[in-house]
């Protein structure tokens, strides 16, 4: 057990995986300098620079070559930089990555990570700020991974790197520098296992990535008048459907809470499952908080109003208890 | 048209050209007809005409050597050495095709013989080829990568980004540029810019060797040159192979937009009538080579007719190989 | 009036606004030999060769300098060929088309249409039959269109091409040939508002595209046992919660029928706003029909599997109703 | 470094250029210390030791005529005549920048002088450049598109794809590559292969110029050649500018991937001083100069404090410029 920054702790999940299966490899810009955010330092040193690969501003043939790489057996992470620039290689992951296997009838395998650095940060605007993590849930034959906390980056970036299908690993930028406690020769997390973070008595509040902080903040400001139960999705595809009905049918209350856009966000999603497995066994209706349907603007009043705070959370928490 | 008799002519690897071109254009001629029997129901885009260019390369191409193709791909996967039979069974969506019938024309993929995939989306064979490519290279074997694309691919952004990267890699690619001179119903003269493939390859730093794709002796010489180059370490290499789309589009495609005489005169001019010429006139008796061509259709009607006898996939088929975590179960509705 | 196949009418659609505005234009593949469904036979010999654009197989190209030709004041219809092919062209639809406005503060326009035809068509497999409708809805500057019938492939067409904000347009591939009556001077149909299809007492269906003909051959197939009501969204963004809700509070049940994947699919907000808007005032689950989450196969009777039938909805009818 | 003393030399036009080098040096220097003082938020990337190309070129361009810039755009932006004041507000994300403060600035834009936005993804203005242009074409104007891009943005793929397509549908784009050694810490050169901007654009038939980038005069120079063969219907023009990029790639990158040693040689170099040994070489006094880079400091420093003292934008903002139809509402939470 150390204490390590998210950033770190996806660093040394990488970095413990290449140490065990050669095949592992990584590539994307300036990996060799760190990249961007710092998440590759001194694995270049360590494993050379054919598997921390240095690469041209070439997002389709980053994540491109990275398939063919990989049906060949080997085990590429792709590096997007900012998950906005994966939408320059989206035929590559969705029409091929995604679907090769299946295709095939079975013949190849796709098994690489596509590291997607997500979400809002400082005033970084409309390009450089989405939460698509609903899109990618939407594909047949992706896995899709959020980690909230370095203990999650670690485990569940092992797991993503051994999964043997391809894995859209979607890391929060605002959450690089936060530090905890990291068992630093734990096995990898389950894919598709939430973690109930607190339990609790009234209401069920589902969330994921950056958005836990504020949904932890939210319970704390209410703990007097509601127990809130807190659920960490943690993996989108596949989500963790019994976890999540169960606690919302024991608390009777469910609110969904996350960055992205809440038209057609992956809330609707869970919303829609527990409207349905759970109907008539609610003593509220399921709500959502997201943020609203416009780009991510750059001033920071402004932008503050697609990023869901603690007050609104524990407004809606209260409403559903009214 | 069939060029001089060569001191070198080597007549049993030309006959074994002839054979495999016959048996792709066989192989064209069975699924045409079965598609327009309804018996085929996707798309099928039909290389008649292009038959010495993947006949010529693979020809240089070991078993465990590998191949990425496009929508035009049937030619390649043969000449790669797949099982017409099993082929033409995917193209009948059947269980005993080469991907369980999931796949069709479009995506055909023989792993066993080094046949990474036939792609739907025109330039994205390339990545997966460079790419494919980098884990031979990161594995430390020795196999080469041979890409198939057309002379419509290379205005899409992947031709540079993949051959940029091939070239600063150095990797063990093979790019094969079929200029049939259309892109679907579109002459690509008018859309394609500057000196065209070679041009563009060239300034990518991988010059390209030019070759007459209709001609088979032509294509295998210069296709032994260049993997041989790639084998010895040297990187990248481009064949830029013209030929003649002699059908339409895709089999449903009249041409309407070219003369008929235009295609009679690039009739005269076909690879395999090409590859008779040359072997007649090198002393090879014409009652061989209508055996080779009876072979060929016979095999490729038995492959027709044991693809038509095949078993539609099972339901449970379409729920396997989805993925390993969170793959659908087949809902009860 | 006179009987128009669809495809047809979204060639009268965009004829007559080529007419209306001369800075309204299309670019694409094959435009010049009518496109590879022939959506736009003889257009090139009325408008020329300038106006009916042949492009080269660029689809980045297609969308990204139709972006800018649209910034500068002309109406771009983008054809992108087959809706898979637009996922090459991601960034330059979501990353600059949809944000362009609201980041430069409102100075430039984005009037642009991309249309995507969509759908499964005759085992076109996983690469030529996707429906993806679901992602656009979810990205703030974009309207989503998707057309079921020729009348609306008509009036949605020429309200999508006078649209000042980028349309995503989203033809069924199937429809092609289906026919009926339109009104060649009808005005555009407003974009948002939903078409009742046919009045009902027991359950609301709501749908789209390719899957109304499935929903009304349910309806008829259960005539005697359930009066189903059935709504088609014909916009998918801004959708028209209006007509849908009180609709669904009228019959107290609903269904949702879509053609793409159900797992994130764009019924999951629909169930959602539902299940919140009324919740305890319907007599059943809000049930959602859609493909389950694999990749298009090809063989005719997996295909078959991924397609919603009349026979499931029926069952999903009745299924409500018990 | 500065040259000879020329015969036709343009003191006044030099002149000119100072000016304009030395606003857009202030301002970024002004911008970079409100960064620092953690007033400006977002990252920004300076173009501090490139400014001769943006003032060039735009030294040729009429009002009218438009541009597209990338995620370094503040030279080309204030060359063009969009107001500096207006654009640090932009930075600061005040109600008075030039996108009320809803860009940044990576989304600068200033549509009333044809600047039709920076861009935070790379490559992707090349393609709006070459819409606009087509746009500009088909409305029968005679305006110019200048379009500035990085050496980075040549291994993307709408650089291919936008240049094939300017071609071939000949509209009158000013391709500007600006060369400046780096993509972001990485050396492009690695990252390249082949010949590099000029043999690609040539490939895709457009043959580049290629300057000194530091020289603001042979900027200006090639500049003005190459828009006037656009003006005359000749289609695309590309112009590669070899210049280097004195500060990180953006404020916060200390660069710690190169010498200091190295740093200081092109220093040397740097086109402001070379500028200011020209002029001065050909007698324009010392003193003169002094004032016009006080002029500039000072104009700088205003608009730092206008921005400061500025509005946020009012929070309905937020929701205005949307979408027309659909637009959303604020939710009351
Ligand atoms: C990205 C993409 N755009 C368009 C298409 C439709 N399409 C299929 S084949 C083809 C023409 C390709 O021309 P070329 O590359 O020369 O190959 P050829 O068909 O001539 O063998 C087109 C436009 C596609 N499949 N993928
Ligand atoms: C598609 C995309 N990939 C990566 C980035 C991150 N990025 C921003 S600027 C830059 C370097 C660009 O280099 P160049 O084009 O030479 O321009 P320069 O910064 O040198 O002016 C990179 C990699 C991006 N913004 N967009
Ligand atoms: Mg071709
Ligand atoms: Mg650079």
């Amino acid at each position: 057990m150390s204490a390590l920054s998210y950033l770190d702790a996806g660093r040394l999940a990488l970095q413990q995986e290449m140490r065990r299966d050669p095949l592992v490899w990584a590539l994307g810009e300036d990996l060799g300098r760190g990249g961007v955010f710092g998440q590759y330092k001194g694995l270049v040193e360590e494993f050379g620079p054919e598997r921390i690969l240095d690469t041209p501003i070439s997002e389709a043939a980053i994540m491109g070559t990275a398939v063919g790489a990989a049906l060949v057996g080997t085990r590429p992470v792709v590096e997007m930089r900012f998950s906005d620039f994966a939408l320059c290689a989206v035929d590559e992951l969705v029409n091929q990555a995604a679907k090769a296997r299946y295709m095939f009838g079975g013949q190849g395998r796709v098994p690489l990570v596509v590291r997607q650095p997500s979400g809002m940060w400082r005033s970084s605007a409309a390009q450089h700020s989405q939460s698509l993590e609903a899109w990618y849930a939407h594909i047949p034959g992706l896995v899709v991974v959020t980690p909230a906390t370095p203990a999650d980056n670690f485990g569940l970036l092992k797991a993503a790197i051994r999964c043997d299908d391809p894995v859209v690993y979607m890391e929060h930028k605002d959450l690089w520098g936060i530090s905890g406690e990291v068992d630093e020769s734990a096995p990898p997390l389950p894919l598709g296992k939430a973690r109930l973070v607190r339990r609790g008595e009234d209401v069920t509040v589902v969330t994921w990535s950056g958005m836990l902080r504020a949904v932890e903040a939210a319970a704390d400001l209410i703990k007097g008048d509601a127990s809130v139960e807190i659920v960490d999705l943690r993996t989108l595809y596949p989500w963790d459907r019994d976890t999540v009905l169960s606690s919302a049918k024991r608390t009777g209350r469910l609110l969904i809470v996350h960055e992205a856009v809440e038209t057609g966000g992956f809330g609707a999603e869970i919303a829609a499952s527990a409207g349905e497995a759970l109907f008539g066994e609610l003593k509220a209706p399921v709500r959502r908080l997201g943020a609203p349907r416009i780009p991510i603007p750059y001033a920071p009043p402004l932008e503050d109003i697609c990023r869901v705070n603690p007050a609104q959370i524990a407004a809606a928490v209260r409403g559903l208890l009214r | 048209m069939a060029g001089p008799v060569r001191a070198n002519f080597d007549a049993e690897r030309m006959l074994d050209h002839f054979r495999m071109m016959n048996r792709i254009r066989a192989f064209e001629e069975a699924a045409e007809a079965a598609l327009k029997a309804g018996e085929v129901k996707g798309a099928i885009h039909l290389s008649i005409g292009q038959e010495a260019i993947a006949t010529g390369v693979c020809a240089n191409l070991q078993r465990d050597d590998l191949i990425a193709s496009n929508h035009r791909g049937h030619g390649h996967t043969i000449a790669k050495g797949a099982s017409p039979a099993a082929m033409m069974a995917e193209l009948f969506g059947r269980a005993t095709g080469t991907c369980q019938g999931k796949g069709g024309s479009m995506h055909i993929a023989d792993f066993t013989i080094g046949m990474l995939g036939a792609n739907g989306v025109v330039g994205a064979g390339i990545l997966i080829a460079v790419g494919a490519a980098q884990g031979v290279k990161l594995r430390r074997e020795r196999r080469v990568v041979a890409c198939f694309f057309g002379d419509g691919a290379i205005n899409r952004g992947p031709f540079l980004e993949g051959l940029n990267w091939a070239k600063i890699y150095t990797l063990p690619v093979l790019f094969v540029c079929e200029d049939n001179g259309f892109a679907a119903t579109t002459r690509t003269s008018s859309l394609t810019a500057g000196g065209g493939p070679d041009a563009r390859a060239a300034s990518l730093g991988i010059p390209a060797t030019i070759v007459d794709g209709n001609d088979v002796a032509a294509v295998d010489d210069a296709a032994r040159e260049l993997t041989q180059r790639i084998r010895a370490g040297g990187g990248p290499q481009f064949l830029l192979a013209r030929t003649y789309r002699l059908k339409g589009h895709t089999a449903a495609d009249v041409a309407a937009y070219r003369s008929a005489e235009e295609v009679a005169a690039r009739q005269q001019d076909e690879p395999l009538r090409r590859c008779a010429e040359a072997l007649t006139l090198n002393g090879v008796r014409e009652d061989r080579l209508a055996g080779i061509v009876e072979a060929a259709q016979q095999e490729m009607a038995a492959a027709a007719d044991a693809a038509r006898a095949a078993p539609w996939p099972d339901r449970a088929l379409a729920w396997a190989d989805v993925q390993d975590i969170g793959a659908p179960v087949e809902a009860v509705r």
